[in-house]
């Protein structure tokens, strides 16, 4: 194991170019925003500063393998890639070197298990979480029933897309709904075929997997074929500012998943604003605070923080390696008492992790664009996904892969 | 010479030509509303050179071209050895024994010279892909003795002072030779040059002859030739066809083809010699 | 059943409007191919530059602020002011045409008489080149792009249609304003290189640079010229695209879609890029739309493709490309 | 001074025909073989041989096949992505479906298998030339990225349409999977590469290669004098394919170790490798050699000296890094068209006649 | 048709200068291969100069280095200077040069194959600014000269034959109004009597329009005929020069490039041996 360090070393995989960088500049700005808020106005996490680095990886599965290997032997405490693509690459390394891996809302899904993905953490929600509270929603607002009714998927024809297609039929059968797939070629600006489908086939409603430039070219779609937006619903990576934007009043009403709240109206951007913006420590132009990507990826921090936190009690020491860094991921708990505490009071759900459920909760919001005040609202409280449906897809899929890779499946 | 029978003749210089080698029958090429033969008919004889001549756009060149199997005439019929030639494509009337050289130099440019000869003998050369990757014994054994084959040719055109060249950078009449040397080592029956000389001057143009007449001597290589420095037609051919507009308007000894009045009167504007 | 010929009208229009779109993109191609013989890889980039720079002009972006903040610790976004889009439009049109008369300079002008293949490759280090300088410049987040350009279902259509067949017709004011600006641009180039002299001293260079040279054509002129008209084409491509899409990097990736447009119109050929467009967009749409769900959809990008291919495996030049000259 | 080839005769044709013909080019050639299997490996560490060693082997691997097609043969193909995922994907659903065969062998055979697809796809080339193969082959490349996204058999039905390589081992040392030590990978890689290149060498200086490099320089001429197009064609596609084939077999199983098709086998990867052997020099092996390792080093030497040394912001850093790689693409062409095998002779060639200046 | 055509008078002393003055220049390709190695030509105003030579002598490689067409052949002047009407035009652009009234006419026809033949002869007009009636007035005269071209004009030029595209060429050279014309081997390829004909327009250009020539040629005896002086270059030197007369006369000249000995000329099949070049320099 590495030498302990002297610093808290967050290296952030970030991508700020290439066909998905709008999606990445807020996400790896607010990363970094809240880790320099740590350090600015706490000194670090436990008296211990906090060392960011960043390394491009353009969405780029190579460049970040490249990227892994570069800071793998600088005690790296956590990494989040957030690509799908590097997850599964960095899966592997990471369990063999011992670096604990965040995967928040993405990657791999079966990741929960972490009787098997021992380095691997998804929580507080994932893909098929997503879709779960995406049909839950939807039988909210039908009375509890979709049976007779039409959904389709739009996805983003990868692995990132086509994770949601297994819970979605599952659930079809057990809501008896109907379920259509329309995949959409990277990276997605001529959609026309697919809303044409849509325009013909009338479904009740469009569920919708995409990212970079497919969303706001579908939302656009959408709305010149008229399709009603309530009853269009993305995931959380299809909710956006960058999305709606484009198609301007068109996207009004359109929803999508959320795994936190969003907008500025928490405490914590109070400290934000004094400690880091006014003070020209801004990551990036500094001109995305407040989005919803820059809320995830300060959620995302912040739970790295937290999770370094929970580390450092737990093995008594501020100067944690990535080792316990993994252990405090695997002790993390999230209350929503410490959710105030930090200034961002009900922003994400209370969870704690364990050995089973590297997963967390499960639990998700649903929020709708106002066109005319060009804003995010949330409109549901937290909905649970259905894990008796998850959890038996999680057993079967992450036994699959222990089997594939020779991994014997167990908690210490 | 009149008349020559089945079997042959004998020139005026006493060497004796063989039987009919290649015989073209009543060829017609269009392209599009351009007929670039009408109606031509003759033959080539074992051993003997043979010479096309004819104005600019006459059809000379399309005529060899017809010979290689580039073009397909619409209608005529090609006899090679005595049996009339089944529709072929180019490479396979190569692997019957015709190379040839062309008008506007087609060599490979980003080749050495001795590796656009060697490519002359690709016809002769048998070795397996497998053998070849491996380099193992017969692609070896069989790279070496077309080697010695090639140096043969290089030595007999005096070309060994660029064998490694690229063919690329050489001045026009080193790449000439080089494309005679090429078609000389596929060690062909029939060869066909088109416009073998043209931008030499007379010095260079005597060395050419000279190897044309070697090779015609030495390997009894029957030759078709295009060209159009008189002088080196008439001193080389044995006999002349000569074309205009895509038709046939003489043939015949360079004697006879030079008193012949519809020659003198579309080609050879005066009479020459 | 009309119900189902209904649909198929629906889409076989919608997709000849998508291949108009692409036919926007292939126009830029075809120009430059046409003029020097270049394939150039770089056209997809220099309609996300040329967005870029609209969008950047319109705004008041300052350029380079990124690069300025980092060096000097400053922290400069915008100059304050925003332009109208006909003036911003014809600003880009003049950065355009500098960006011309760098790329002859700096990179043209010294690979005359070099093979198609590493003209084609010196493109793809342009594109590269452009692609980080566009990002430098104006920054990667997405822009909308706004000229105020209609977009939606067109209205009128769609009731008449619906008056007239009991079915309302599917058709996007963009899609059709895109038509009639690609019929435009098609009609005013084709004319171009029919009747002026500049148009067959572009086909001369297209075939020999050195011929060319001899005889006093000056490659310099001709390419600068050419560079410039493929960049302002590229603009007009840029505004359709960042108009639906908004304006960020993929946009370069269209280039991909108009490739097999190009190559079944013809390389060459400035009818064959409209013709081509619209089989390809036409195909496509129909084939993933009717085949497409039987094989799980997504074709659209390998259907192009093959499609093209079938076409040349007839006509190996395109439907309208010049004869590939073949003699010995 | 060293470089002289006075007093180097060769006395017999295959003397003059072999690879190295001057001794100093001989020894030198010796020495990178001693280092390259001799030090390398028992100096290599993680960050290397990921980041830089072994993608610059496997890279090197597919610019040879690339160039054979291309640079030999003269048929330019944008498919190269995807026939590395058919190798990929081949090599994958053997290495699941006869896990006790040895990943060595599969290797050869996915790389057997996609020349056989290379051929299928090398069809077209027979009518179809120029720009217009080039693009006729993204068709391929299109196709084929769709049909391994598409059909769940060739991911064995995994969630998310990912493959990730399973550990398997050679006299006991694991090749592939997270355990695989750097030395191993590079080790497997070197040896391919190797192997590989000394197969190219034969192939393009024998009978088959100056049948290829006659129909790039000019194929009815060749056609003329006796090389058949279609087979000759085709066994360019076919050895082409097979090189690729293994490349993506290895970039998959011991490179990267999963894959999902698009990301990893998408068009940019057949453009990368058509600038390599560009870069390098078409029509040379030694070039696929320097032009792989010219793309894969200059990023990352480009990112560690901007981001690294100068500390500059990362995207700027990457914006700057696509400037500099595009402009430096640029100024190589216009140095010198002929890629970094011709930059390399002309500097023999001066280094000859020094010290002399002609 | 060897024996002396109608010599042309030549005066002893021409009133113009010299419209163009290659000094001493030297011409190295791709930074490695030296090709020329010191020629030194003057071109005297409304005469015709012919460059003589083997192959490879470096003909070509001077009249590209005049029309600076090198450059796009990787191809440099490395030494001396070359002077058009007093001026350096080392600088130039190609198109500058056309500008300047000096065309090439370039060794292997180079016409633009996808054009038509017409298009071709077109395209020789590009820099002309005196009006469209004035180009097909010349253009008139070029299917004059060529009577072959006019039934052809409308095919593709990469159809035409390898005669018929060297007739193109020049008349496309023909067409821009030049004072000066770089031909590079003009009867290449040409039957007989389309030679003579040729030379017979190169002659009435040179004489009706006052056109200066500067022509390579292997068929010396020919050039000789036309041209008023003549310059022999061997491996990049100029070895010999003079009236054409004088040269004409040279034992040298007439054995090697003439392919006459005492007798007059021996027949192509009495060439028994195979001849070594004499090299007045080595
Ligand atoms: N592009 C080039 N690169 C390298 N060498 C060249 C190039 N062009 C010509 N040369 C060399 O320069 C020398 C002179 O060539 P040049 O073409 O000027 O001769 P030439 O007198 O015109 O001969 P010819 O009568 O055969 O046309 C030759 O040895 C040739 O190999
Ligand atoms: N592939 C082709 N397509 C169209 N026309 C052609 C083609 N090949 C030849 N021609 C035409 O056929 C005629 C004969 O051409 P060919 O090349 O055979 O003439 P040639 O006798 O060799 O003339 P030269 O002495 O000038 O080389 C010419 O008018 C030419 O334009
Ligand atoms: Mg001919
Ligand atoms: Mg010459």
């Amino acid at each position: 194991a590495p030498a302990p360090a002297q610093d808290l070393h967050f290296p952030s995989l970030s991508y700020r170019t290439g066909p998905f960088g709008a999606g990445g500049i807020p996400f790896a700005d607010g990363y970094s925003d809240y880790l320099t808020l740590m350090n600015e106005r706490d000194g670090g996490i436990g008296g211990v500063p906090i060392r960011q680095t960043e390394c491009e990886t353009a969405y780029n599965t190579e460049k970040g393998v490249e990227c892994y290997e570069a800071i793998k032997g600088d005690s790296p405490l956590i990494l989040q890639p957030l690509s799908t693509g590097i997850t599964y690459q960095l899966i592997p390394r990471v369990t063999a070197d011992g670096i604990p891996l965040h995967t928040m809302g993405y990657g791999r899904t079966s990741a929960k298990n972490g009787a098997v993905f021992s380095h691997i953490f998804n929580y507080p929600a994932n893909y098929w979480d997503g879709a779960s509270i995406a049909i839950k929603h939807l039988l909210d607002i039908n009375g509890g029933d979709l049976s007779g009714k039409k959904i389709a998927l739009v996805y983003h024809n990868s692995a990132y897309g086509k994770e949601p297609i297994r819970t979605l039929e599952e659930l079809s059968e057990k809501h008896g709904y109907a379920l259509s797939l329309l995949p959409v070629d990277s990276p997605g600006q001529e959609q026309k075929s697919q809303w044409l489908q849509i325009r013909r086939d009338k479904p009740d409603y469009v569920l919708m997997w995409g990212w970079g430039v497919m969303n706001p070219v579908a939302i656009q779609e959408a709305a010149n074929i008229r399709f009603p937006m309530e009853n269009f619903i993305g995931v959380w990576w299809s909710g956006s500012e960058n999305d709606v934007l484009p198609a301007g009043a068109g996207a009004h009403g359109y929803k999508s998943l959320a795994m936190h709240g969003t907008g500025m109206d928490y405490p914590v951007y109070a400290d934000m604003k004094q400690y880091v913006i006014d003070a020209g420590k801004a990551a990036g132009a500094g001109d995305q605070v407040g989005s919803v990507l820059y809320s995830r990826g300060m959620y995302a921090a912040m739970l790295a923080v937290e999770a370094a936190r929970k580390a450092q009690e737990i093995h008594g020491t501020a100067e944690i390696t990535p080792a316990m860094m993994r252990d405090g991921m695997e002790a993390l708990e999230i209350t929503e008492e410490r959710m105030a505490e930090i200034g961002l009071p009900n922003f994400g759900p209370a969870f704690a992790v364990s050995c089973e459920n590297h997963g967390g909760p499960g639990r998700g919001l649903v929020q709708q664009w106002d066109a005319t005040a060009k804003q995010w609202n949330l409109i549901t409280d937290w909905i649970e996904s259905d894990l008796e449906v998850i959890d038996a897809l999680v057993a079967e899929d992450s036994a699959a892969y222990a089997a594939e890779a020779g991994i014997t499946p167990g908690c210490n | 010479m009149n008349a020559p029978s089945p079997d042959g003749y004998t020139t005026a210089d006493g060497r004796s030509i063989g039987p009919v080698l290649m015989e073209m029958k009543n060829i017609t090429l269009r392209f599009g509303g351009v007929k670039a033969i009408t109606d031509i008919s003759f033959d080539i004889r074992e051993g003997e050179i043979r010479a096309i001549i004819g104005p600019n756009g006459a059809g000379k060149s399309s005529m060899l071209n017809v010979i290689s199997g580039f073009y397909v005439p619409q209608e005529g019929e090609v006899w090679f050895r005595g049996a009339r030639r089944p529709a072929m494509k180019p490479f396979q009337v190569a692997r019957q024994g015709i190379a040839r050289t062309f008008q506007n130099i087609a060599l490979f440019e980003g080749m050495s010279v001795l590796d656009n000869i060697m490519t002359g003998r690709l016809t002769l050369m048998k070795s397996g892909l497998m053998a070849q990757a491996l380099w193992w014994g017969r692609a070896e054994a069989e790279e070496t003795a077309h080697r010695a084959e090639v140096e043969r040719i290089i030595d007999f055109l005096e070309i060994q002072h660029i064998r490694k060249t690229p063919v690329g950078r050489l001045p026009y009449g080193l790449k000439k030779r080089v494309e005679l040397a090429r078609a000389l080592a596929a060690e062909p029956k029939l060869l066909l040059l088109d416009e073998p000389m043209a931008g030499m001057n007379v010095e260079e143009k005597e060395d050419m002859s000279r190897f044309i007449l070697d090779v015609n001597d030495e390997f009894g290589t029957t030759i078709a030739l295009i060209e159009h420095d008189m002088g080196v037609v008439m001193d080389l051919s044995d006999r002349v066809v000569v074309m205009d507009y895509g038709k046939k308007i003489g043939d015949g000894t360079p004697d006879e083809v030079r008193s012949n009045q519809a020659v003198i009167d579309a080609y050879l504007g005066v009479a020459h010699d | 059943m009309p119900e189902q010929f209904y649909f198929a009208l629906e889409v076989s229009l919608n997709g000849l409007m998508a291949g108009i779109m692409y036919a926007l993109v292939a126009l830029g191609f075809v120009l430059i191919f046409k003029a020097s013989g270049i394939f150039n890889y770089a056209q997809g980039v220099l309609a996300l530059f040329a967005a870029l720079t609209l969008v950047g002009l319109q705004n008041g972006q300052i350029p380079f602020a990124h690069l300025i903040n980092a060096v000097f610790g400053t922290s400069l976004h915008h100059f304050g002011w925003t332009l109208p889009a006909v003036v911003a439009i014809a600003l880009t049109a003049v950065v355009m045409t500098g960006l011309a008369i760098l790329i002859e300079r700096y990179i043209l002008k010294h690979l005359v008489n070099q093979e198609p293949i590493i003209l084609f490759m010196a493109t793809i280090g342009l594109a590269y080149f452009l692609e980080g300088l566009g990002d430098v410049m104006w920054g990667a987040e997405i822009k909308n792009l706004d000229v105020g350009l209609p977009q939606g279902i067109s209205e009128t259509i769609d009731e008449v249609t619906f008056n007239w067949f009991g079915y309302g017709f599917f058709i996007d004011r963009l899609d059709i304003v895109a038509t009639l600006v690609a019929a435009a641009l098609v009609i005013s180039l084709m004319l171009f290189s029919q009747f002026t002299k500049y148009g067959r001293a572009l086909r001369a260079v297209a075939d020999d640079h050195q011929a060319a040279l001899s005889v006093g054509i000056s490659l310099r002129f001709i390419w600068v010229m050419v560079w410039s008209i493929a960049g302002i084409v590229a603009l007009v491509a840029g505004i359709m695209w960042g108009s639906k899409s908004g304006v960020q990097f993929s946009l370069s990736l269209i280039a991909l879609k108009a490739l097999p447009v190009l190559m079944l119109g013809g390389f060459t050929s400035i009818p064959g890029a409209i013709v081509g467009g619209l089989i390809i967009g036409m195909g496509e749409k129909l084939f993933e739309f009717f085949i497409g769900p039987m094989i799980g959809g997504a074709t659209e990008n390998w259907f192009a493709y093959v499609l093209a291919l079938i076409f040349l495996v007839f006509r190996p030049q395109g439907l309208f490309g010049e004869r590939i000259i073949e003699r010995v | 001074m060293f470089y002289r080839e006075a007093g180097d005769f060769k006395s017999s044709y295959p003397g003059d025909s072999q690879t190295f013909p001057i001794r100093f080019d001989r020894m030198r050639y010796y020495a990178v073989l001693a280092v390259a299997f001799g030090i390398i490996p028992f100096v290599i560490n993680d960050y290397w041989a990921s980041a830089v060693i072994v993608p610059f082997l496997i890279y090197a691997i597919a610019a040879l096949g690339l160039n054979i097609l291309t640079g030999y043969c003269g048929q330019v193909s944008l498919g190269t992505g995807g026939f590395m995922a058919v190798g990929a994907y081949a090599c994958y659903k053997l290495m699941t479906a006869f896990p006790e065969v040895s990943i060595l062998i599969h290797i050869l055979i996915a790389g057997g298998i996609t020349a056989a697809v290379g051929v299928l796809f090398g069809l077209p080339s027979l009518r179809i030339k120029g720009f217009y193969l080039a693009v006729a082959t993204l068709a391929a490349q299109f196709f084929l990225v769709w049909l391994f996204n598409k059909v769940p058999w060739f991911y064995n039905y995994s969630a998310s349409g990912q493959i990730s390589a399973p550990e398997r081992t050679f006299l006991g040392v694991a090749l592939t999977g997270a355990n695989a030590s750097a030395p191993a990978k590079y080790l497997t890689c070197a040896i391919f590469l190797f192997a590989l290149a000394w197969l190219a060498r034969n192939l393009t200086r024998g009978t088959i290669g100056r049948k290829w490099m006659a129909i790039r320089d000019m194929d009815i001429a060749a056609e003329i004098i006796g090389v058949n197009p279609l087979t000759t064609k085709l066994s360019a596609f076919a050895v082409s394919s097979f090189f690729i084939g293994i490349s993506g077999a290895l970039f998959f199983a011991v490179y990267l170790g999963a894959a999902e098709v698009g990301e990893s086998f998408g068009i940019n990867k057949s453009f990368l490798v058509l600038f390599m052997i560009i870069i390098g020099g078409l029509g040379s092996i030694f070039g696929s050699l320097a032009g792989a390792a010219f793309l894969v080093l200059l990023p990352v030497f480009l990112k560690n000296v901007l981001v690294g040394m100068l500390g500059w912001p990362t995207d700027l850093a990457a914006h700057l890094e696509l400037m500099i790689v595009g402009a430096l693409i640029v100024i190589f062409l216009i140095a010198e068209p002929h890629g970094l095998n011709q930059l390399w002779r002309v500097t023999k060639e001066k280094l000859r006649l020094w010290p002399f200046p002609h | 048709m060897l024996d002396d055509s109608p010599a042309r008078r030549i005066d002893p002393q021409p009133e113009t200068g010299a419209l163009l003055e290659v000094n001493n220049i030297e011409v190295i390709y791709n930074h490695v291969i030296l090709v020329l190695k010191g020629v030194s030509l003057s071109v005297p105003k409304g005469r015709i100069t012919a460059l003589l030579g083997g192959n490879g002598a470096g003909k070509t490689t001077t009249l590209k280095a005049i029309s600076n067409l090198l450059h796009s052949e990787r191809g440099e002047v490395t030494k001396g200077s070359i002077l058009y009407k007093g001026r350096n035009v080392q600088d130039l652009d190609p198109s500058d040069m056309v500008k300047a009234g000096v065309i090439q006419v370039m060794e292997g026809r180079h016409c633009f194959e996808h054009l038509t033949v017409e298009e071709n002869l077109l395209t020789g007009a590009y820099t002309r600014r005196d009006g469209a009636a004035a180009i097909a007035a010349d253009l008139e005269r070029v299917y004059d000269y060529f009577p072959r071209l006019r039934e052809r004009r409308r095919s593709q030029a990469g159809y035409t034959s390898g005669g018929e595209q060297q007739m193109t060429a020049i008349g496309r050279a023909l067409m821009s109004k030049p004072e000066m014309i770089l031909l590079d081997e003009p009867s290449m390829g040409l039957a007989p009597q389309l030679v003579e004909q040729i030379f017979e327009i190169v002659r009435a250009v040179n004489e009706h329009e006052g056109v200066t020539f500067l022509l390579a040629e292997q068929n010396t005896n020919v050039a000789l005929r036309y041209a008023d002086a003549g310059y022999i270059l061997e491996s990049g030197r100029v070895v010999m020069e003079g009236s054409a007369q004088d040269l004409r006369e040279n034992p040298d000249v007439k054995e090697f490039y003439l392919g006459m000995s005492d007798k007059g000329r021996k027949s192509f099949r009495d060439v028994r041996s195979y001849r070594r070049r004499k090299r007045w320099l080595s």
